[in-house]
């Protein structure tokens, strides 16, 4: 077995994570406000598109990163307005940006690339691999924690500034104050959609990043639906976390894991098939032990009982 | 006295339906002024106004003699302007100490300090004299500690006028006085209350003058020492009311009997429940008195089948209906009003017709499907009798003011004619006219010879209802009285934990 | 307000969201350079513009509409049942192996197999219900993960034991099914087949049942207010057990459908692939998980899909471009521009 | 089904020669079971297909599809807008054509890339184990660390053609060599692909090849960051990255959709069966069957190839005769 766990693997799942965690973080901050962002998976994608076509404009990653951010931040803006003000279905909205997404990323990869499928571009720089100076030479850790893109590195930066920020911080009280009891912030003069605007604004960023992350992080290409389904682990991520950053951590390092794990064990005989459901029984499995609170104090909070 | 704030002239329309047509009210500085007025008179409404959360159709505000227009409660706050409002808005999963700071949180380098909202909040409880435990989650309180949590908020926000809006509605006597007393200190010491009460010994003990609104309109103003509760009652209902008489009779068989009954708390906590052994005989009232808390609503869970006890029985007419379920209880024999209206006793979205269907679904079910038409004719009857104030059948709970819900309930319940009906908090938020009617109705069914499990925290309901009165405290039934030789000190002792005293 | 009054204005919001749809779809085809008008013809032809395309659009709108209706029984009782696509996926499994194992006449057959895959959707779907109701498991999470595992295991049954082996033995797939077991189709020479009379039949059907029966109602008030079911005799479980059942069964049929109606066969991916659940989720969260809405708004997603196939064919814009209209139009037609939106317009001026 | 040579039952189509006699312009479908970015060689196809359009003044419209329902919406809808040929491909094909042409003998139909034996159709297959099988001897002559390993887009039994045809190439030259072999579970995750490829490296890989479709682009990537080499499919991939795609297995479906819109406009169109292999070079290895404009890594080494293009020989003389793996049961 000595095969299937090693170094590589771990230091394998902290990149297959990287990309999950920080869309699950920006879903954590939307369900934070009250809005089940189901559209992460299109703002992932977004994301990684518009990464790679910052980096072709600006021939910069760095700028590229920021042009992805402002990209996602902007089509999240739709689903904001949409969610919001117009008061639509957040689900339905969701959904349709999923949609909304693929289609025109492929469109904008045809238009703008002029290229089908794939756009790759072999002098393109991707993100550096960073070696983390005294870490990079302890034996194993150093194989594991060492030598990321620096996406790597935020992705856990930021889960841990988040959960500083809304168990911590004023503004983060009142952001949960927001989303715990719309009604009763709106009384007290807290501007409730501000701060909605704002979650889904941030969410666009981390996803951005996510996206950033997969396209010049993981590779250094777009490919079309590229996100392959990271958006909707990553709701799940974010909602076996139970909205908390650190729990998110948690949720996103075993689905990271199994699947880094499931790779490893494709060579075992095993249909590649019954590998690939390994991550999503692990984690329905995990959620035996992670479970969310009973669906009596959820309808009791929704009922607000009063006197 | 010094005029502080006036509304002139304000009009609320929803629609085509006027809430509040023309109403003139104004406040002095370090009083009390009691609005009161019947179920959906528009009270409520008019102190949303004034607090920023509606805008008015026309009309005018001036605070200090300036104008103001509110957009937004914050704005309102800013003015000195606080509410407590009938339906809490507290943040369930939330320390009492941050809801009370909440907009006005202490901080330190950048952070939310919150051993400094601790520390404040136990400052401002000593204050007032309403202590609260500010690390406690405001969803595991008691509403009792829920109001105070409410009304600490409205002073840490520094209001200077307060608009209480039915505040003593699930307070124990004690606490309604200590909460009396309180506001008489504070308007003593300069601040405005607006006082929004059904109880009018409230208004008479606490008031300074009075404000009578009726569908929409003013009906009267006056100062609380040259009038009194026959007067207001007659404005707020526009009719004499009748005093309830009660007429004693001869209890009969048990309908329902409660045998030794035993519910656990959480591991380490006292259990919920403590040997409960209680009979409701036919043609008899059992009054429960008790602090909010103390095991009332884990007892009716119990009986009504929603809980299962963990030892002892629960018979219904002579039948053992423990671990039975809610549906073959109630087939057995019992209705039951509950004690929380929107937690338990109706769907918000649902429709009048619907939530009134509720209990009755198997009655009136013919092949399956639901007879509609015998449901409305029955429905509506129940509206006509009464006098529920809704749009239609078909309008939406949530649009009904919280004493029409009340009312609508009862009439479900009372329509099921069991032989054993629990009516808990039967008359909570329910105006004078209301409360007479449910009373009348409780009253009629057990002089037709059934039994009435009463559980209320108003002594004065408990008392002039009951045939004799259990208190609990702390999960058990601390002592029973006879009606006849109850007296309100008697049940308050027994009610904070002292020893029965004959 | 006027009755009258109100009732227009409840239909002006669609009619107002449709008209912004199409008008950020027209700033789209623009940019493309391409005609609106001619892109909207051929969208609207593709859908609508003769029998033949209509009935394309109701063959696309069978299983968007099964599935939707699926999820509006589950809604309403307050079970966000996400899992669609794995009921479906199984569904249509079970009901291909059904089809091509059990001997029998034709029709006997068919309705078997109809009745195993709704089952098969049904048990699936109350496995997690099961799971949320025995061991507190988010259903919301656990019908997520669950599509996933569904739709690998029908995965691995096509590529290994139950592939075809016939023909060009290149696809994973399951032997084509026998014609006489095939769900008949409505018209010659057109896509639709029984299936949609199903679709409609079963909308109606839920229709009577949530308005008018008693069970119904009792899921009703399950979803609005759970402690009040409970107070009022409803047993949740038994409900619970009753609503994922009939949601689950109503994907599986979706899933039989296809199979049956449209692909004669399991085809790897097929039923994922097009996106029938999440589409059936958004008809029905277009509709409040009102069945007739449901169906309306299944055949109005699959016109707009089937609409963005004849732009596709008949015009420069490409198959993307047609989805981005799609998927803006959905957006608007699921904003509320009630009353509200009117009326702050008003005030800004 | 059909698979050895060119079958010898065609015949004449009436209708293509009659279509030009009346001067009107001829109008023809390529109508794709998937989209077009899914797969290179779906590009590649529409390549030949508009280029042969162009050339003999064909009306020709591509039209992609996003799921199996849309695709036969798509070939139904075609027939009913009277188009005068209606290519189309793949195996995701086979069924709907069935259908759509036994409903319609009339109409002209192809398909490329499979077989379906009808008297209206005619079907162009290739058989690609066949490079495959050279792919797979010139990585196991080329291995330094005897282990070789294949990033495949998913377990279905259509990648069988090429993973069994690279594994028996690999073993009739290098029994002792190792083959690993790793599945995406979708056309479309490079960052997934590029896992495999990584831990196939990570077992001691020095080639890992690619045929994961668009997600080979991952395998590739994987090549260059760990000095390791790769092979593409479909079309010369090498250019690329020479130094790490060294290699690439080659299908002409280009040059038949070329042939197919030629064939019909010339009236030399005929219906029935053929299947290219090595022999009728419709499908091929860089270097080995065809040139190519980068050049020869020297992992590969002109010795390799030499031996490979042996092989490639004896395949195309019959003296070696490789299974086709769809076939085996
Ligand atoms: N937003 C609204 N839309 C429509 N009608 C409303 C709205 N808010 C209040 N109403 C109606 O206005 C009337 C007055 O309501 P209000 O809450 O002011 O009554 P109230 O005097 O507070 O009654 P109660 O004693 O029951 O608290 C009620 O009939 C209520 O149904
Ligand atoms: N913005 C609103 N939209 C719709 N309905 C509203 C709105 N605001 C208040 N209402 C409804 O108007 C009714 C009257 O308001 P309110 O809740 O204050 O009555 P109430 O004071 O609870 O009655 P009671 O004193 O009997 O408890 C309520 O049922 C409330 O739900
Ligand atoms: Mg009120
Ligand atoms: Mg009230």
């Amino acid at each position: 077995m000595d095969q299937l766990f090693d170094v590589s693997l771990f230091n394998s799942m902290l990149r297959i994570v990287t990309p999950i965690l920080l869309a699950a973080l920006g879903g954590a901050i939307c369900a934070r406000v009250g809005l089940f962002n189901v559209g992460l998976e299109g703002l992932v994608l977004i994301g990684a598109f518009s990464a790679i076509l910052g980096n072709h404009l600006l021939g910069n990653v760095w700028l590229a990163i920021i042009f992805a951010i402002l990209c996602v931040m902007l089509f999240s803006l739709i689903f904001a307005y949409i969610s919001i003000n117009l008061r639509a279905n957040v689900i339905v909205v969701g959904i349709s940006m999923n949609f909304l997404a693929a289609g025109l990323t492929t469109f904008c990869l045809r238009a703008i690339f002029d290229v089908k499928g794939a756009y790759y571009d072999k002098n393109m720089m991707g993100l550096p691999k960073w070696d983390i100076p005294v870490i990079k030479d302890i034996p194993v850790l150093g194989g594991i924690v060492s030598g990321h893109s620096p996406l790597v590195y935020l992705a856990f930066f930021a889960a841990i500034l988040m959960q500083i920020y809304l168990f911590k911080t004023v503004s983060g009280f009142r952001l949960r104050a927001a989303g715990e009891n719309p009604i009763a912030a709106q009384s007290l003069g807290i501007p409730v959609r501000r701060i909605q605007y704002g979650a889904v604004l941030m969410s666009g960023v981390l996803c951005g990043l996510a996206g950033a992350q997969l396209s010049l992080g993981q590779v250094t290409m777009f490919t079309e639906g590229m996100t392959a389904g990271r958006g909707f682990i990553a709701l799940v991520a974010t909602m076996l976390g139970q909205s908390n950053p650190i729990g998110v951590v948690a949720s996103s390092l075993l689905f990271g894991f199994m699947d880094a794990f499931s790779i490893r064990l494709q060579g075992f005989a095993l249909p590649a098939q019954f590998t690939q459901m390994l991550p999503y029984i692990v984690t329905l499995v995990a959620m035996f032990f992670f479970k969310d609170r009973s669906y009596l104090k959820d309808a009791q909070r929704a009922n607000g009982s009063s006197r | 006295m010094t005029l502080l704030l006036e509304m002139k002239n304000i009009t609320k329309k929803y629609g085509d339906f006027t809430a509040n047509h023309n109403i003139n009210f104004d406040v002095r500085k370090g009083e009390i002024h009691a609005l009161v007025g019947e179920n959906g008179a528009g009270k409520t409404t008019l102190m949303r106004m004034l607090y920023g959360m509606e805008e008015p159709t026309s009309g005018s505000i001036t605070i200090n003699g300036k104008e103001v227009h509110f957009h937004d409660p914050s704005e309102a706050i800013r003015q000195g302007i606080g509410m407590v409002h009938q339906h809490f808005m507290l943040f369930p999963s939330f320390t009492l100490a941050e809801n009370i700071v909440i907009g006005g949180e202490p901080k330190r380098s950048g952070l939310f300090d919150r051993k400094a909202a601790a520390d404040k909040v136990n400052e401002l409880g000593q204050m007032y004299g309403m202590p609260v435990d500010p690390w406690r989650k405001a969803g595991d309180c008691p509403l009792g500690i829920q109001q105070r949590t409410e009304i600490l908020k409205v002073l840490y926000q520094g209001a200077d006028v307060i608009i209480l809006d039915e505040p003593t509605g699930v307070l124990t006597p004690s606490e309604v006085k200590e909460l009396l007393q309180s506001i008489k200190r504070l308007a003593a010491q300069g601040k405005s209350f607006i006082l929004i009460t059904h109880k009018l010994h409230e208004v008479m003990e606490a008031a300074d003058r009075i404000t009578v609104l009726r569908d929409g309109v003013v009906t009267g103003h006056m100062e609380s020492n040259t009038t009194d509760e026959e007067q207001i009652s007659r404005l707020m209902v526009g009719r004499d009311l009748i005093p309830m008489s009660r007429v004693a009779n001869e209890p009969g068989a048990s309908v329902m009997h409660v045998q030794n009954v035993t519910l656990a708390g959480a591991k380490g906590a006292k259990p919920l429940l403590d040997n409960i052994t209680l009979t409701v005989r036919q043609g008899e009232i059992v009054g429960i008195a008790g602090i909010s808390g103390n095991g009332q609503s884990e007892l009716l869970q119990v009986i009504s089948g929603l809980v299962q006890p963990d030892s002892g029985i629960v018979e219904l007419n002579g039948k053992d209906v423990t671990g039975e379920s809610v549906r073959a209880i109630r087939e057995q024999g019992m209705a039951h009003i509950p004690e929380d209206r929107y937690m338990w006793g109706a769907s918000r979205e649902a429709t009048v017709l619907d939530n009134g269907l509720m209990g009755h679904q198997h009655q009136y079910k013919k092949g399956g499907l639901i007879q509609r038409h015998k449901l409305r004719k029955v429905v509506d009857g129940w509206v006509q009798r009464f006098s529920i104030k809704t749009g239609s059948l078909d309008t939406q709970a949530q649009f009904l003011s919280g004493g029409n819900l009340q009312k609508l309930i009862a009439a479900r319940e009372f329509a099921q004619n069991k032989p054993f009906l629990i009516a808990a908090e039967p008359t909570r938020g329910v105006d004078v006219g209301a409360m007479e009617t449910i009373h009348g109705e409780l009253l009629a069914k057990c002089k037709a010879g059934d039994g009435i499990l009463l559980v209320s925290s108003e002594l004065t309901e408990i008392l002039t209802l009951s045939d004799r009165i259990l208190v609990m405290y702390e999960g058990a039934i601390a002592g029973e009285l006879s009606a006849a030789e109850a007296t309100e000190e008697q049940i308050s002792l027994l009610m904070a934990g002292g020893k029965r005293k004959l | 307000m006027t009755r009258l009054k109100r009732n227009l204005l409840a239909l002006l919001q669609p009619i107002i969201a449709v008209i912004i749809g199409l008008l950020a779809g027209a700033i789209a085809i623009i940019l493309l350079g391409d005609s609106v008008i001619d892109t909207y013809r051929e969208m609207w032809n593709g859908a609508f513009g003769s029998f033949y395309f209509l009935t394309n659009t109701l063959t696309r709108a069978t299983p968007i509409i099964l599935t939707g209706l699926g999820v509006a029984l589950a809604f309403r009782a307050g079970f966000f049942n996400m899992g669609s696509t794995g009921q479906m996926v199984l569904g249509g499994l079970a009901a291909a192996i059904t089809a091509l194992y059990l001997p029998g006449p034709g029709w006997m057959v068919l309705i078997v197999s109809l009745v195993v895959g709704m089952a098969i959707g049904g048990l699936w779907s109350l496995f997690a219900g099961y799971m949320d109701a025995k061991f507190g498991i988010n259903l919301l999470i656990s019908t997520l993960l669950l599509n996933y595992i569904a739709s690998l295991f029908a995965g691995y049954m096509v590529a290994f034991p139950l592939k075809d082996q016939s023909g060009s033995a290149a696809m994973a797939q399951t032997p084509m099914i026998d014609k006489s077991i095939w769900l008949p189709k409505l018209f010659s020479g057109m896509s639709l087949h029984a299936g949609f009379i199903l679709a409609i039949v079963a909308a109606i059907a839920l229709y009577i049942f949530i308005q008018k029966s008693v069970s119904g109602y009792e899921i009703r008030m399950l979803g609005n207010n759970p402690f009040f079911a409970a107070y009022g005799g409803v047993k949740r479980g038994r409900m619970m057990v009753v609503a994922m059942l009939t949601s689950g069964a109503l994907a599986g049929l979706a899933g039989a459908g296809e199979v049956l109606g449209t692909q004669h066969r399991y085809l790897d991916g097929a039923l994922a692939s097009a996106d029938y659940g999440w589409s059936g989720i958004m008809a029905t969260l277009l509709a409040s998980s009102n069945p007739l809405g449901t169906a309306v708004a299944g055949i109005l997603l699959a016109a707009l899909q089937t609409g963005a196939m004849g732009v596709e064919r008949n015009t420069n814009v490409p198959l993307e471009v047609a989805s981005v209209i799609q998927a803006v139009l959905t957006l608007f037609v699921s904003a509320r521009f009630g009353y509200a939106f009117l009326k702050r317009r008003k005030e800004k001026k | 089904a059909c698979s050895s040579g060119r079958s010898n039952s065609e015949q004449s189509a009436s209708n293509g020669s009659s279509a030009e006699g009346t001067g009107k312009k001829l109008k023809m479908a390529l109508v794709l079971p998937e989209e077009i970015g899914v797969n290179q060689f779906f590009v590649q196809m529409d390549e030949g297909f508009q280029k042969a359009g162009k050339e003999f003044g064909v009306e020709t419209k591509t039209i992609q599809s996003s799921d199996p329902t849309a695709f036969e919406q798509n070939m139904r809808a075609t027939v009913a807008e009277d188009y005068d040929l209606i290519i189309t491909a793949t195996f995701q094909a086979e069924d709907v054509l069935k259908q759509v042409a036994e409903e319609n003998p009339d109409k002209s139909f192809a398909i490329i890339d499979t077989t379906v034996d009808l008297p209206n159709v005619r079907s162009v297959g290739f058989r690609e184990y066949e490079a495959s099988y050279l792919l797979g001897a010139a990585a196991g002559l080329a291995t330094k660390t005897n282990v070789v390993g294949m990033v495949a887009a998913q377990d279905v039994p259509l990648l069988k053609k090429y993973s069994e045809g690279f594994k028996e190439g690999l073993a009739s030259v290098n029994p002792k060599a190792k083959f690993l072999i790793g599945y995406v579970g979708s056309f479309n995750d490079p960052a997934k692909a590029k896992e495999l490829a990584l831990v196939q490296y990570g077992q001691g890989a020095d080639f890992v090849a690619g045929a994961s479709a668009t997600s080979d682009l991952g395998v590739f990537e994987a090549a260059k960051e760990k000095n390791l080499y790769t092979s593409g499919q479909d079309t010369d991939r090498t250019v690329e990255d020479p130094d790490h795609v060294v290699l690439s297995q080659l299908k002409g479906t280009d040059a038949v959709a070329y042939e197919t819109v030629k064939d019909f406009v010339d009236g030399n169109f005929k219906f029935g069966t053929t299947a290219y292999g090595l022999k009728e070079k419709g499908v091929g290895l860089t270097f080995v069957t065809t040139d190519s404009t980068s050049k020869l890594s020297p992992f590969i080494g002109e010795e390799v190839v030499n031996k490979v293009k042996k092989i490639s020989d004896d395949i195309i003389a019959g003296k070696i005769v490789v299974k086709n793996p769809l076939e085996q049961k």
